[in-house]
């Protein structure tokens, strides 16, 4: 599979982390393991096509930089409530819909985890690749931002994982 | 001590006070799903801090924190989806002023019960 | 001399075992390795044990690591004696295997389990290290917990949980008589321990290292009070895993007590082996005792080995190189003996249908097994003692050890329990082959193969009307034994 | 701290005894594990105590500090790993147990008795 | 590292050691599996919080290594246990 | 030689018959066999001359010489006399057996017969021994052979198989005894040779032993013999078939003791303690044997009492002092032999011919069997001690020894008056008269006519010895008594010995007159040694019981003796300790320990926890924490690489445990539960008491062991200064696990991949037949479709209750495994280097693979891991650790050496054997973990090897 000598890549930056040998060798012996642990474990992620590859690297960095910045913000934002004296809870559980129930399920689990990682809320459970039932501190708040912004994180999804090539 | 101590230290702190408050969130919130919000976020911004400051103290590690942040990202919010989705299906009622969930399940919506 | 036949009993059957698993596959092939395995151990036992004879104490560093930094395999006198016990007796555990129709024998684990357990007994006698002897006892004790809980008897799984769970509070002992030893001497080499305990002061720490390695040992051969695991445990394992059990594998705890007494702990020994007269006397009985009253032709074979076991160490609490001698005889008279009678039952409970050796169902059974029958009868005459038979030979040493000695009360009771095995032994021949069976009970015509006890029960006569070379040997094994200096000599120096 | 130690390994062991003669066979299999937990510390107490740094050379041969007895954490690993492999053969009983003979409690599984 | 470095990274790891009691306290005290659940999680992230702290005041960079191993794992430990509540089965 | 020729010959004969006996008639098999007995009994007759007074040694062969065991043979006209008693008695109770057998199955004749001469072979060689150990190899020969003949017929007959173990006990006891009175005779001596010993009798008799050795020896002597209190097991062993009983039980092995005490009366005998012994027990038999065979109704019961009776006055002869009864004894052995025997024949010809032995539905059996009754008749008068039979001469011997003391005189009078009663009775009652039942009369067959050939030689023989052989019997009479002896056979004027034998004769006519009326005044004894007998091995036998309520199967409290026992020990032992703890400090060494006691608090409280919890999960998660604390322990200790097992090893263990949790039937874990928590206060309090003292016990021994670490002295250096240049890595516990001690850790994986066998074997034991066979690289699937409802649900949620359609789980498992697994390769080739080995990598691997299993479910997971055949990678991960072991071994170096090539390394790894070895381990440890997970998971469907 052509796409595993793609995933192979950032595998092999991860072996060459975790192994404290930055060498071509150690890249070398790190790929071929790669490629092997990807093969015997066969996982089924995303399609690939040469054309969008730089377009999905984009995204991805975004992505991963996004993901960051919502790990700190949302951090922040609970450290808020949590200190804050009535900790200002509308909690509740609002459904979001995916917008597609066809999405590719990379998609989804992306999605998932940065809703999971937006300031105050939570994925529970998803339904038919089209609805996310999301657990909110503020749920008013939610319930009107959450629709839009993950419009926005879907764009940059499909992105990712090539379906939206640009 | 070196300016990269101090950034380094400085960062190890942000991470220690991130932890505590993401502890303290565990304590104070008052249901389980609230919960998760600050043992999942909170506390892994506090690991991401202090990752950080190891990468700036321990330059030597700096990808393997890299690498440990990352996947201390993705798969953070998986366990409090994890978690969450077990303790509905626990039948743990959320605090919630609205529930969608037990709504589209038929079951009437918000009973104010964590436990 | 640094000798690789020591590697023989241990890494034959491990290698064998693995590639067991590998042609799980096929029986005939599994067989095939395992019998290999035997007969290649058991010269491999037989040569440590001629060289032994010829050049002195042999030893193996592993991996050219000289001790005390590395493991080093040592056989002595006494150490060869056992495993060339161990490997004959194995052999014919598994020359009895490929004979016997239960369906737990059958299982594709089973080779390799078995084969680990021989591996983990011959290390367990030829390791000079406490640690590894820890290691090698651990993997005994777990081939043989499986094999008993997939045993074809039911009840095989509720003996197995108890055993785990009382083996693993021998461990526990041996693990703090280790901790204490490596505490007060920094060392793991046994060796290196006696030097050390010979030339400087014995902390009283290490007499608790020697309490607890003792009670490591008495539970290994199921002696009073750690006994309570091994009657189930014999009764429900396999046939020819029970007659390993209660006959070779016993017998690593007897070792173990040997070795504590004549290496390492000479000063403490008096106090041990006081202990030892007075359990093994309350084995004596308890064992005979209960092997006359139980319900099972299996276990009351397992409450003699209970009560076997008692003269032994009786014999090791004597401690006077006539009693050592006996004791050595006779616990390599009663390997051949135990198995050969465990196997015997086996093969006639094998006749019934349900696999059974229960009293109530086995009677009459072996009526028209007249070789079967012949075998149990001289096998349990041996058993009791009586001449000319091994069993004979072990008991008289013992019996004149006990009267050099004049410790007539010991002596007294072991030659009066001596009688109950003769009691036990004839009621259950009876009760098995001489009465008509049940009206309507029909035995099964095709059972176990009985080669395996046919063998080890010729070996048994031949060692009553040929014993001197047995008894040469163990005096000689008692002689070495009587200076530890040279055990140390051997592993410093060779 | 050494004696602090020791006393939490007879404490450990404590639990581990009392826990093990529950009747309750899944509780004793946990009182099994807890015990061999304190024999582990107990022969950590007996040998890596003064140590103030893994027991790791640098490419010079060099040891930074007081390094923990490494023959003792050697040990350790092979008598972790042996005792788990007995935990886990107990475990596999257990699991069958329920089946077998209906019923967990070690005090009702008494078939093999006299 | 410096001395008052040192103190500092000594008295994170107190804290961090120390946020392991009400985390505790959560698994022991938990009102549901839930809960006692997201307790161990918790504990968890703090451990490899700890053991990166570790690292830097022993000053042994492998040690981090345990650190990585454990996130991979726990996380397994988390997902099978959290299936356990809501299937009664792992798998 | 020839002595050892005639054992020899009667073990070979035995043999012969043994194997080829069933094809020939027992008629022939039995003629046969007289031929050879009486071919012996002529050889031995005509070695006669040749053995002095003066016993001496004739053949010895080492057997055990390091136990003074030798097969010696010792001659003099003791041993001689009883030869040629064996062989003349045998050969006509041969004749007999084959005439015995004639309607019975050959091979069973054929059994019985080389029985029989096995039995001769023994009892010469008992008679000929010249070693203590020789002869209590033939004692105990002889004893189980009567066993064995005993319990002949033990097929159907139950009572035979319970006479044959109870005289087998009593006189295999006895012989036990006998045997530590020859061990104590020898040490002694200082040798096990009669030659010496029978040298030796002022040392024995001085000896501080003595008492002991000559209790020892009349056990064996009386057990054997049947003298009271051991008597019982005599009329016991009456279901042997006749030929034995005659043959076993009244002629020769019942002599035997009569022998021992005979050969050991030169230097045992003429002690006050020997002469009261023997002289009461003696007499005391000769009494209650003789009273209690007139109230017998079973001929052979009557006889076999008659034979104690006997007995009981040899013995009582043989104590007599200054050897006054010597020559009494021996010809009363003859005599009794004779007579005592046709009389067993006769009566097994009647039992044959009426099919019944009870003398109240005999009688009248004189004209049928005439020839029986002549018989009968001399070997009665025999019996009766009626000139001029050899009875006549033995009893007037016995009395002429007895003549001395008043006592012994009455009694000896009073017992023979029983006997001449008791002969009168048989006589009479069988013969005479009119049968008694009818079922008799009608169903008589008339046996063999040569049946009674064998009783009527021995009877003949009675009258010839009687009249006029004085000059055959006087020699060896006289060896036996050590002195020449005169024989007079028939009265040589009227003395007090003939009065009291016309006295003896008259009473007996007298009680045998009115014995219908005393038979109604007294009744049998009610108490017999049997009844002794079973109540000894009843109370054994409820000792047995007894002990055996002790194995109760409660495991609980197995553990708890063991445990209290230990607890004992260690309080034993401990406080002694107490005196070294001096060196003790409580002191805290900065941070790290500070942490330490925290986490210790943490572990504490945590496994404390999990025995308070009532629910098993929260239990096992508190375990887990408890475990993850005590991996923080030895991260602070620093021992990193432990902390690092600690940390798999409890993450493992909760997983599985969790699986069994979910094996377990939820009802029976609540039930065991709600028991463990309604346990009884006592109980309760037991339970803390014993973990409390085992907590004291094992805090001292660790603080004893941590005052006594020896800091300077351990091992632990060499290893640190020699881990770089010898194996070439960092982590010096690497090196030590990997090479250094290497095997240590070839035997624990393969303890790990056999309890996962373990666990894989009792999993899928359940579902026989589900044994699946597969090539290492080609997968034949197992699974099978299962059927599974397609109930159409209202909602079904794609969560964590059903990952395999939940998009997160589904993204994040194809995720985390791969990167699981570079991360267990990076520990396998950089483990040197680094916390983390083959093993840690293969629990991470496992753990990889387990964590698809929880997303995609088992049976996707099987499908794309095709590769993973669990049970199999095992065996080769085992053999690859031990081929990389054995490899050195080819090239000629040492077993497991650690093997480098020198400066090649490729990415920072040195090629080394290390790192084959830490592949193996981590093949070994992924497939065990994969089996167990696979077979506590899904045992249905597992691929087993
Ligand atoms: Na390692
Ligand atoms: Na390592």
């Amino acid at each position: 599979m052509l796409i595993y000598a793609f995933l192979a890549l950032p595998l092999a930056a991860i072996w060459m982390a975790i192994s404290n040998q930055i060498t071509v060798q150690s890249f070398t012996l790190g790929y071929t393991a790669s490629i092997l642990t990807l093969t015997a474990m066969q996982p089924r992620v995303v399609t690939l096509d040469w054309r969008c590859i730089p377009d999905q690297i984009t995204a991805l960095v975004i992505y991963i930089v996004r993901l960051f910045v919502d790990v700190v913000l949302s951090g922040i934002e609970v450290t808020g409530r949590i200190l804050s004296p009535d900790m200002r809870l509308k909690p509740g559980i609002v459904a979001i819909p995916t917008y597609d129930g066809t999405a590719n399920s990379v998609v989804i689990a992306l999605s998932a985890n940065s809703i999971t990682l937006t300031p105050g809320e939570l994925v529970v459970e998803t339904e038919h690749n089209n609805l996310m039932y999301v657990h909110a501190l503020d749920v008013e708040d939610s319930a009107q931002n959450a629709p839009g912004e993950q419009k926005a994180r879907l764009s940059l999804l499909y992105r990712i994982i090539g379906e939206d090539c640009r | 001590m070196s300016l990269q101590e101090i950034i380094g230290i400085v960062f190890i702190f942000i991470g220690v006070f991130f932890s505590a408050i993401g502890t303290l969130g565990v304590i104070r919130l008052p249901d389980v799903y609230t919960r998760l919000h600050a043992s999942g976020k909170v506390s892994t911004l506090g690991l991401v801090g202090l990752l950080a400051g190891t990468a700036v103290l321990m330059p030597q590690t700096t990808i393997k924190m890299l690498v440990l942040a990352l996947f201390m990202v993705i798969t953070a919010p998986v366990a409090s989806h994890a978690i969450a989705s077990a303790a509905y299906h626990l039948g743990i009622k959320p605090k919630a002023q609205r529930d969608d969930l037990a709504h589209r399940r038929g079951t009437p919506t918000p009973v104010v019960n964590g436990e | 001399m640094h000798n690789p036949l020591l590697l023989g009993p241990i890494f034959i059957p491990l290698t064998s075992a693995a590639l067991t698993i590998l042609t799980a596959g096929n029986r005939s092939v599994q067989h095939l390795i395992a019998l290999i395995s035997g007969v290649l151990a058991w010269l491999c036992a037989i040569g440590v044990l001629l060289a032994n004879l010829s050049g002195g104490i042999q030893t193996y560093p592993i991996g050219g690591w000289q001790p005390p930094y590395g493991i080093v395999f040592v056989g002595d006198l006494l150490s060869s004696f056992f495993a060339v016990m161990a490997t004959t007796v194995i052999l014919g555990g598994i020359i009895y295997i490929l004979g016997c129709k239960d369906k737990s024998v059958s299982y594709p684990t089973f080779m390799p389990l078995f084969l680990c357990m021989s591996a983990g007994l011959s290390g367990a006698l030829f390791t000079g290290d406490i640690f590894t002897l820890f290691v090698f006892i651990e993997l005994m004790v777990i081939s043989s917990v499986i094999m008993v809980a997939i045993s074809d008897n039911r009840l095989g799984l509720e003996a197995a949980i108890k055993y785990l769970f009382i083996s693993a509070m021998g461990t526990l002992f041996l693990l703090f008589g280790i901790g204490a030893l490596y505490a007060t001497f920094g060392t793991l080499n046994m060796a290196d321990i006696a030097r050390l305990l010979a030339d400087g002061d014995r902390p009283l720490l290490a007499e608790a290292a020697a309490v607890m390695l003792a009670c490591a040992f008495l539970l290994k051969s199921a002696v009073f009070p750690f006994h309570f695991w091994q009657p189930d445990f014999h009764t429900t394992a396999p046939t020819p895993v029970s007659a390993m059990l209660s006959s070779v594998v016993v017998k690593v705890g007897v070792y173990g007590l040997i070795r504590l007494v004549t290496l390492m702990f000479t000063d403490e020994a008096p106090t041990i082996r006081a202990i030892l007269i007075v359990l093994g006397v309350i084995g004596v009985f308890f064992g005979s005792l209960a092997a006359l009253r139980t319900y099972d032709a299996k276990r009351l074979l397992a409450y003699s080995t209970f009560g076997q076991i008692g003269f032994i160490l009786v014999g090791i609490g004597w401690g006077t190189p006539l009693a050592l001698t006996a004791a050595l005889v006779y616990t390599f008279n009663h390997a051949l003996i135990k198995s050969s009678l465990l196997m015997l039952t086996g093969v006639v409970s094998s006749h019934t249908l349900g696999k059974s050796a229960r009293i109530s169902e086995i009677g009459g059974i072996g009526n028209k097994m007249g070789l079967t029958g012949g075998l149990y009868f001289i096998g349990g005459l041996a058993l009791a003692g009586v001449p000319p038979l091994n069993g004979f030979i072990s008991k008289l040493a013992l019996a004149q050890s006990g009267v050099a000695s004049q410790d007539w009360l010991t002596l007294g009771l072991i030659i009066g329990a001596g009688i109950l095995t003769l009691i036990y032994m004839t009621r259950t021949w009876q009760h098995i082959f001489q009465r008509a069976p049940e009206e309507g009970v029909k035995a099964k015509p095709h059972g176990d193969s009985q080669l395996a006890p046919a063998l080890l029960i010729a070996g048994c006569v031949f060692l009553g009307l040929y014993a001197q070379p047995l008894l040469d040997l163990a005096s000689r094994a008692v002689v070495q034994l009587g200076n530890p200096q040279v055990y140390i000599q051997a592993v410093f120096g060779g | 701290m050494n004696t602090f130690f020791a006393i939490a390994t007879g404490v450990m062991f404590a639990i581990g005894v009392f826990q093990l003669l529950r009747r309750d066979l899944i509780k004793a299999a946990m009182g099994f594990n807890i015990l061999f937990t304190a024999v582990n510390l107990l022969m950590l107490a007996v040998g890596a105590f003064n140590g103030t740094s893994a027991a790791y050379v640098d490419d010079a041969n060099q040891v930074v500090g007081q390094p923990s007895d490494p023959l003792v954490q050697a040990l350790l690993l092979t008598a972790v790993v042996i005792s788990f492999g007995s935990y886990a053969v107990l475990l596999g009983f257990l699991a069958v147990t329920s089946r077998r003979f209906k019923t967990v409690d070690g005090d009702e599984m008494r078939r093999l008795s006299g | 590292m410096s001395d008052a470095a040192n103190l500092a990274l000594q008295f994170a790891l107190y804290v961090m050691i120390l946020l392991m009691l009400p985390a505790a306290y959560r698994v022991f005290r938990g009102i549901n599996h839930a809960e006692r659940l997201q307790g161990i999680d918790l504990i968890t992230t703090l451990l490899i919080g700890i053991i990166v702290l570790l690292a830097l005041v022993l000053n042994s960079s492998f040690v981090v290594d345990i650190g990585i191993a454990l996130a991979a794992f726990s996380f397994v430990g988390t997902v099978a246990i959290a299936r356990y509540l809501s299937e009664g089965r792992v798998f | 030689m020839t002595f050892a020729l005639i054992i020899a010959a009667s073990f070979l004969s035995a043999l012969v018959i043994g194997l080829v006996g069933s094809r020939l008639r027992s008629t022939l098999q039995g003629w046969l066999l007289a031929l050879v007995m009486g071919a012996l009994f002529l050889l031995a007759l005509a070695h006669l001359p040749d053995v002095s007074e003066q016993g001496m040694t004739i053949f010895s062969v080492p057997w055990v010489p390091a136990l003074g065991l030798n097969l010696t043979l010792y001659a003099d006209g003791l041993a001689l006399l009883f030869v040629l008693l064996v062989t003349s008695i045998g050969t006509a109770v041969m004749i007999y057996a084959g005439y015995y057998f004639a309607h019975d199955d050959q091979a069973e004749a054929a059994r019985f017969l080389a029985l029989m001469m096995a039995f001769s072979g023994s009892m010469l060689a008992l008679v000929l021994a010249g070693n203590v150990f020789t002869l209590f190899i033939a004692w105990e020969a002889t004893s189980l052979i009567s066993f064995l003949l005993i319990g002949f017929k033990g097929k159907k007959d139950e009572s035979a198989r319970k006479g044959a173990s109870q005289a087998l006990v009593i006189t295999a006891g006895g012989g036990l005894a006998l045997l530590v009175g020859l061990l104590l005779i020898s040490a002694a001596t200082g040798s096990t040779e009669f030659s010496q010993i029978l040298a030796s009798g002022d040392l024995l008799r001085e000896h501080p032993w003595y008492t002991a050795i000559a209790i020892l020896l009349m056990l064996g002597a009386f057990t054997k013999s049947a003298q009271v209190p051991f008597h019982f097991w005599l009329p016991g062993a009456m279901s042997a078939p006749t030929p034995a009983s005659s043959f076993l039980h009244s002629a020769t092995m019942v002599k035997a003791g009569i022998y021992l005490l005979a050969r050991f009366s030169p230097v045992m005998g003429d002690t006050n303690f020997w002469v009261t012994m023997l002289v009461g027990f003696g007499l005391a038999t000769m009494a209650i044997g003789a009273l209690l065979a007139l109230f017998q109704k079973d001929l052979k019961a009557a006889l076999a009492y008659a034979t104690i009776s006997q007995l009981g006055a040899l013995v009582a002869l043989i104590g007599l002092p200054e050897g006054h009864g010597i020559k009494a004894a021996m010809l009363g052995v003859i005599a009794h032999a004779l007579y005592k025997c046709a009389l067993f024949l006769v009566a097994g010809g009647i039992d044959h011919a009426t099919g019944t032995r009870l003398m109240d539905r005999l009688g009248g059996l004189w004209t049928r069997m005439g020839g029986f009754a002549t018989v009968t008749a001399l070997a009665c008068l025999s019996m009766a001690g009626v000139p001029p039979l050899l009875g006549f001469v033995a009893k007037e011997s016995l009395l002429e020894a007895m003549e001395e003391q008043p006592i012994l005189i009455v009694l000896t009078v009073i017992s023979a008056a029983l006997t001449v009663a008791l002969a009168l009775i048989l006589f009479w009652d069988v013969f005479m008269g009119t049968t008694r039942d009818a079922h008799v009369r009608e169903h008589f067959h008339v046996n063999p006519r040569l049946l009674v050939a064998g009783p009527g030689i021995l009877a003949a023989a009675s009258l010839i010895t009687g009249i006029g052989i004085e000059p055959l019997l006087s020699p060896p009479v006289s060896a036996a008594a050590g002195k020449a002896v005169t024989l007079h056979l028939l009265p040589t004027g009227f003395n007090l010995t003939l009065l009291l034998s016309i006295t003896a004769l008259a009473s007996g006519a007298v009680i045998f007159a009115t014995r219908e009326t005393w038979r109604t005044w007294i009744g049998a004894p009610v108490i017999t040694g049997a009844q002794v007998y079973q109540a000894v091995i009843g109370g054994i036998e409820r000792a047995g019981d007894l002990v055996l309520k002790t194995q109760n199967g409660k495991i609980r409290s197995y553990l708890l003796v063991i445990l209290t026992t230990v607890a004992a020990l260690l309080l034993m032992i401990m406080p002694g300790e107490l005196s070294s703890l001096n060196r003790l400090t409580f002191n805290i060494g900065g941070a790290s320990d500070v942490l330490k006691g925290l986490l210790l608090v943490l572990a504490l409280s945590a496994a404390l926890a999990s025995v308070m919890f009532r629910q098993h999960l929260l239990a096992v998660l508190s375990l887990g924490v408890s475990g993850y604390t005590i991996g923080g322990i030895f991260l602070l200790e620093p021992a990193p690489d432990v902390a690092l097992v600690q940390f798999l090893v409890e993450t493992l263990a909760t997983v599985l445990l969790i699986l069994v949790l979910v094996r377990t039937s939820e009802e029976e874990r609540k039930k065991a539960m709600e028991r463990v928590w309604s346990q009884s206060r006592r109980g309760l309090i037991r339970d803390v008491v014993i973990s409390l003292t085992i907590g004291v016990g094992v805090t001292i021994f660790a603080l004893a062991a941590v005052s006594h670490r020896p800091t300077p002295n351990t091992i632990s250096n060499w290893y640190l200064a020699n881990a770089l240049p010898e194996v070439g890595v960092n982590d010096v516990v690497g090196a030590i696990v990997t090479d250094f001690r290497g095997m240590d850790t070839i035997i624990e994986i393969t303890v790990f991949g056999m309890a996962s066998l373990g666990v894989l074997s009792i999993l899928t034991r359940q579902s026989p037949g589900r044994v699946v066979r597969v090539n290492l690289f080609k997968r034949t699937t197992p699974v099978q479709e299962s059927a599974a409802p397609a109930e159409p649900k209202e909602f079904q949620p794609a969560n964590v209750l059903n990952p395999r359609d939940n998009p997160i789980m589904r993204t994040v498992a194809a995720l985390v495994p791969p990167f699981a697994i570079m991360l267990a390769l990076a520990q396998i080739f950089y483990g040197g280097s680094a916390p983390g080995d083959g093993f840690t990598a293969g629990v991470i691997s496992g753990l990889a693979i387990a964590l698809s299993y929880v997303v995609y479910g088992y049976e996707e997971t099987k499908r794309r891991l095709s590769w993973l055949h669990p049970a199999p990678l095992i065996g080769a991960g085992l053999t690859l650790a031990l081929a990389n072991a054995i490899f050195p071994l080819l090239t000629g170096g040492s077993f497991l050496e650690h093997l480098s090539l020198e400066g090649v390394s490729f990415a920072g790894i040195h090629l080394a054997s290390t790192t084959v070895f830490e592949i193996a381990i981590w093949l070994t440890v992924l497939g065990g973990v994969s089996t167990i997970m696979d077979s506590l998971s899904h045992p249905e469907e597992v691929e087993t090897l």
